[in-house]
């Protein structure tokens, strides 16, 4: 499916259905504004790429919308589910999972591990938590786990701990774990920061593999030409606020985009 | 690999205790020794080897008992009462004694005893004086007096040299079974017998080191005198602060604060403070010879005190006990015999009565030794004998 | 009566706020909970103690006393904190406890387990103002904690090395970006506790004539009582909770018995950790950042 | 077996049940500075029920621990909000408070403490610790023990991964306390005398250094933490006076040189990889 294909589709009336929904929210700290009246939608099935300089709230809106932080005013709906009051521990249970910016995996845990958490939502009666998997080297949830890290191309990394892991690969598990949960929105922070060309290309393949299946991504991105690859629609941040969207091509021409990125010794 | 260490530590510990044992002769008279060399009664403790090795000299040089030398194998408990239950074991099992003498605290004497109750063999201590412990067993004993006694025993004495004791209030540790039981049922009972009017109480932790709060609370209650149920640091804290706050009454206790340094370490805080005791250095011949030789003992092992407290003379007098119930068991220290024999030394110390020990005539009653009590006084820095009780 | 259980708390409270403010600096600065400290409070007694029974003059003694906590509190930063910072946060704990135990049967093996009297250096006297009775000793003790805490409140706010010791407390990264050089300011900064802890250990000896081996102990958990209840990192928060413990203890001696000390002063504790965990002076725990 | 022996062991027995105690919270990054008033609970509940109301072992044992756990459970609750060394002083106040209420009950003796008259034998002592290792290491092979370092790890991560971070912990809290009034049980029943002032803050804080020192990231830390200070005093034996200055010295040094505790994960690995190669 080539970018161009999806960018048409974005306002056409057979649009696909929303999948993430988030209306009119705002986030202040310490008198701060750092989100003021955001709303956009990602639909099923698609990427939505979350731009901006530095600083414009991008990780902010993750926070929200998978609930570390609650919002002000707003609302986010996430397959038709009002989630905006709902305990973050309960919001993967709607089918929304996510990745971290700064990775985040469990330091003294094995790659193998890491997904078996990942696995979670899907394995959380009591009966699973009592299960001594391990002492089944086949058991099920591993080979799930393997099975993925197959797909990536990380299965000689199972068993390291993952401390010890470059951070390309740490990234890649940290974005396999996301896909774990069985969640229908994946929201990804930076996935390509700090990965080399080649990785990088990998990366691409990968996510338009899962669109193509029909999940529905929201990412945070500073490469263009990586979001350009992916995404048909694009929301552009700036100091909290949205300033444009639509795809690529189009705002990448708004005055106040160029200005914002300008203004901020940007790309 | 990981279990090298702790393996090489077991095998170490145990090359110890069996090194130690493998010397034995076959045919000595084994007593084991509970005592603590480290832990929170090191310095109470530690000296009572030196009167436990001074006593077997003595039996062993004046001819052993049945022919026969006693010998000592000591466990260090370091105050711990699982420790000391451990001790018991070790030589009831590994090291074929006939009795034990020890543990020092009424914790370890407490777990040590069903332990000794469980193998057959006699746990005597020298020290513990909280009540009712003996109470169930038939191996266990203690060559102390009840607080009660003691306390008796001063306020007898009082009674009989007409001092002012119309009104009373106690002071004691809340937290310590011996000084409780002294506060809160002995002193306040022999108040009653005695007819002294008790003002009210106060009381404070076992650590305690600010007693100002209950001293300014005993001076509105104005007693003639203070019963005190706590270790010796709690009646010098006692005493100081009472003098700070200018606070006259006369305090009286048990063998809890009878410590010889106990004057010289209140530093003339607590003249007139009137103890009862079961030892005292200045009786007669003997114990001036005891002070003596215990005195130079404990110089040649480098300790820090020098002068013997009742529980020294307790730990002399249970050696001398337990040699004379060997004697009249006629013990042989046969391997083969153990069982019978130990339970023979039982039955002879239960039977003991008016053996004439260091301390005193000694009988037992119920496990616990009945004895002379010595009430003392404090004078200057110095203990000085205000009054014999023999028991009735 | 009432004044007079007053005056007691507040005396009882001011040993308490030494030992507070000693742990505080240690964990506000530092985040380190320094189980050493009730030893270093026991050093500074014992030492001044043994030093005076050798025949040393008291000033003698105590400054002897005070370099000799000084220096194993450089011992402790070495073996302990600085060995432990790559680890779990608990181990510094562990050997700071290590140190706690060795001290405390290094003074045992000396000096026996028996509690000592410590001779009175300053002339017995008392004031008497209506019936109540103030040690000299007290007032003196009160006035050297009072000044010392006050001292080290001013130093934090108004100094260079005030200003640089806060910087570390709030960001390691920052006050290292900022050129502050840590390794240096770590030592002095468990010099500066240890000292705060050993004279503690020293006042409570000249007031209450006594130490032993374990006089650590008491004092020092009931410190770290006060800095909790105070708030961590707070040096006015430790003196508050410090005559807070005081004034819980004395009165509840007073008026319910001692049996209760402990359910008082650590169901207070308890009661602050749940209803204001950061304590009555402290900041709130930073959010931490995704 | 000799009765040295026996003793050592029985002691490492209490000392094994009480390190693993520690260990479950610590697992989950919850250090509990209080497990010394759990065990007093599960000591005076198995000496209550088994004297005053005549109840066997087998019943006074498991109730008695399942007091201790639902102390642990509901105290859990409000504690476990806060975070970190505040948690750690938080338990260490509570082990002070169970410990000072016991210290005051005069049903069950007070300060002149409590007599048993039923009997654990070494035997049903060693079972016990046994039987709490075993469970330890089935433990270890599940999710929940997974869950327990992930929470330890990244509570912010566990928690929007769909784990309740705060339910691990408070079951893990209240685990701990259940495995401390078991061992605490049995402490009772085999010395037949208990009394509060032994449930102390320094109890509660050498159970600690045990799991530090074996090392908490794995279940087999504790173990090895528990022989080392059970042994290691008694092979010091020799050391007299200097028994307990001599060991602290090597606490010391050894948490120095090797501040992770003596056993990791990494060492594991070391192995499986050293057995790796060794068998091509």
């Amino acid at each position: 499916m080539s970018s161009q294909a999806t960018s048409t589709g974005g306002a056409a009336p057979e649009a696909a259905p929303v999948a993430l929904a988030v209306t009119g929210i705002s986030k202040s700290f310490a008198g701060v504004h750092a989100i003021r009246n955001l709303s956009f939608v990602a639909r099923k099935g698609e990427a939505t790429a979350l731009i901006g300089p530095n600083g414009a709230g991008k990780t902010t809106v993750f926070n929200l919308v998978s609930g570390v932080y609650g919002v002000d005013a707003g609302a986010v709906t996430v397959n038709g589910v009002d989630v905006t009051h709902m305990p973050s521990r309960r919001r993967i249970g709607c089918g929304i999972a996510r990745s971290f910016q700064n990775v985040r995996l469990m330091d003294h845990l094995s790659v193998l591990e890491n997904l078996l958490v990942g696995q979670h939502i899907r394995a959380a009666s009591l009966t699973d938590l009592l299960t001594p998997y391990r002492l089944f080297p086949n058991h099920r949830w591993r080979q799930e786990a393997r099975q993925a890290l197959a797909d990536n191309g990380l299965e000689r990394y199972a068993n390291e701990t993952v401390s010890g892991l470059p951070y390309g690969v740490r990234k890649r598990v940290d974005l396999v774990r996301a896909t774990l949960a069985g969640a229908s929105i994946l929201l990804l922070d930076e996935p390509a920061a700090g990965l080399n060309p080649s990785e990088t290309n990998d990366l691409r393949d990968h996510l338009n593999l899962l669109v193509a299946q029909g999940l529905t991504l929201v990412i945070v991105e500073h490469d263009m030409h990586f979001i350009d690859s992916i995404c048909s629609n694009v929301v552009v941040l700036n100091f909290g606020e949205k300033i444009a969207e639509g795809p690529l091509s189009v705002v990448r021409q708004d005055p106040e985009v160029r200005r914002a990125y300008i203004g901020d010794g940007e790309n | 690999m990981k279990f090298v260490l702790p393996g090489a530590a077991t095998a170490t510990a145990l090359a110890l205790v069996l090194g130690c044992n493998g010397a034995q002769a076959a045919d000595d008279l084994v007593l084991g020794f509970l005592t603590a060399r480290s832990g929170p009664y090191v310095s109470l403790s530690n000296t009572n080897e030196a009167a436990v090795r001074m006593a077997v000299d003595e039996v062993n040089k004046a001819g052993g008992v049945n022919g026969k030398q006693i010998r000592i194998v000591t466990f260090d408990t370091a105050g711990d009462p699982k420790q000391a239950a451990t001790g018991v074991r070790q030589f009831a099992n590994d090291n074929g004694a006939l009795a034990v003498i020890g543990p020092f605290s009424s914790s370890e004497v407490r777990t040590a005893f069903p332990v000794g109750e469980r193998s057959g063999i006699a746990v005597m201590s020298n020290s513990s004086s909280a009540p009712g412990l003996t109470k169930g067993f038939s191996y266990a004993f203690r060559n102390t007096v009840d607080e009660g006694k003691a306390i008796d025993a001063v306020m007898a004495s009082l009674r009989d040299k007409k001092l002012p004791m119309a009104t009373g209030a106690v002071a004691y540790a809340t937290d310590d079974t011996v000084s409780k039981s002294v506060g809160a049922k002995v002193a306040p009972e022999l108040f009653k017998t005695y007819g002294v009017e008790l003002k009210g109480s106060v009381d404070f932790q076992f650590a305690a080191f600010d007693l100002s709060p209950q001293v300014s609370r005993l001076k509105g209650m104005a007693p003639d005198v203070i019963g005190i149920g706590a270790p010796p640091e709690g009646a010098i804290n006692l005493s100081r602060e009472m003098k700070r706050q200018g606070l006259k009454a006369r305090v009286i206790g048990g063998t809890t604060i009878a410590d010889p340094e106990l004057p010289k370490r209140m530093e003339g805080a607590g003249e007139g403070l009137t103890i009862g005791t079961t030892f005292f250095h200045d009786v007669n011949d003997r114990t001036r010879a005891f002070t003596k030789e215990f005195g130079e003992r404990t110089r040649a092992a480098g300790l820090n005190r020098h002068e013997p407290n009742q529980m020294d003379a307790s730990a002399y007098d249970i050696v001398l006990i337990y040699a004379e119930a060997m004697k009249r068991a006629n013990v042989s220290g046969d391997k083969a015999g153990l069982e019978k024999e130990r339970t023979a030394i039982r039955d002879q110390v239960t039977a003991l009565k008016k053996f004439p020990a260091l301390e005193g005539e000694i009988s037992f009653v119920n496990g616990d030794s009945v004895k002379p009590i010595y009430v003392l006084e404090v004078k200057g820095d110095a203990w000085s004998l205000f009054d014999t009780r023999k028991p009735e | 009566m009432l004044t007079q259980q007053i005056i007691n708390g507040l005396m009882l409270g001011a040993i308490y706020m030494l030992v507070a403010v000693a742990f505080t600096l240690a964990i506000g600065v530092l985040n380190f909970l320094n189980f050493s400290l009730p030893g270093l409070f026991m050093v500074g007694g014992m030492a001044t103690y043994g030093f005076i029974r050798i025949g040393w003059p008291w000033f003698f003694a105590i400054g002897g006393a005070l370099f000799l906590a000084a220096l194993v509190s450089l011992l402790v930063e070495r073996l302990a904190y600085r060995r432990g910072e790559g680890a779990e946060a608990d181990v510094p704990l562990v050997s700071s406890l290590g140190f706690l135990v060795l001290l405390e049967n290094l003074m045992l093996v000396q000096y026996g387990s028996d509690q000592q009297a410590f001779p009175a250096l300053l002339p017995d006297m008392n004031l008497r103002v209506g019936g109540l009775v103030i040690g000299i000793a007290q007032i003196i003790s009160l006035a050297i904690s009072v000044i010392l805490v006050a001292w080290l409140s001013w130093f934090l706010k108004r100094t260079n090395a005030g200003r640089r010791i806060r910087t570390v407390a709030e960001n390691r990264e920052t006050a290292q970006l900022l050129g502050v050089n840590i390794r240096r300011l770590v030592p002095q900064l468990f010099v500066a506790s240890a000292l705060l802890a050993a004279v503690g250990g020293v006042l409570f000896a000249v007031n209450y004539q006594q130490v032993s081996p374990w006089m650590g102990e008491g004092p020092g958990f009931k410190g770290v009582a006060a800095m909790i209840i105070g708030g961590m990192g707070s040096i006015w928060g430790s003196v508050i909770g410090g005559l807070l413990i005081g004034f819980a203890e004395v009165l509840s001696i007073t008026f319910i018995g001692a049996d209760v000390v402990n359910i008082t002063v650590y169901g207070l504790l308890l009661l602050i950790l749940i209803v204001r965990p950061q304590g009555l002076l402290g900041k709130p725990p930073a959010r931490e950042k995704l | 077996m000799s009765g040295y022996l026996t003793g050592v062991l029985v002691v490492l027995a209490f000392n094994v049940i009480a390190a693993y105690a520690v260990y479950l919270p610590m697992a989950a990054g919850q250090l509990n500075l209080g497990i010394a008033g759990f065990m007093a609970i599960g000591a005076y509940g198995a000496a209550f029920l088994t004297n005053e109301y005549g109840w066997s072992m087998l019943a006074a044992v498991p109730v008695a621990s399942a007091a201790a756990g639902l102390v642990g459970l509901v105290i859990g609750f409000p504690v476990l909000r806060t975070h970190g060394i505040y948690l750690a002083l938080a338990t260490f106040a509570l082990g002070q408070v169970i410990a000072a209420v016991f210290l005051n009950l005069e049903v069950v003796g007070g300060a002149a403490g409590y007599t048993l008259s039923a009997y654990a034998g070494p035997y049903v002592v060693f079972a016990a610790a046994i039987g709490v290792v075993l469970v330890m290491l089935y433990l270890s092979r599940t999710r929940f023990a997974l869950y327990l370092t992930a929470v330890k790890s990244d509570p912010t991560v566990a928690d929007l991964m769909g784990i309740s971070v705060r339910g691990v912990q408070v079951a893990a809290f209240a685990l701990g306390a259940m495995v401390a009034g078991f061992g605490g049980a049995f402490y009772a029943l085999h010395y037949n005398f208990v009394e509060a002032q032994h449930f102390n803050v320094l109890l509660s804080v050498f159970t600690v250094l045990y799991v530090l020192f074996g090392g908490a990231q794995t279940v087999w830390g504790p173990l090895a933490g528990a022989m080392f200070f059970t042994l290691a005093p008694e092979a010091l034996r020799f050391g007299e006076q200097w028994r307990y200055a001599i060991f602290a010295l090597f606490i010391i040094l050894f948490m120095a040189i090797r501040p992770q505790g003596l056993i990791t994960t990494s060492l594991f690995q070391g192995f499986r990889r050293r057995s790796n190669e060794a068998s091509p």
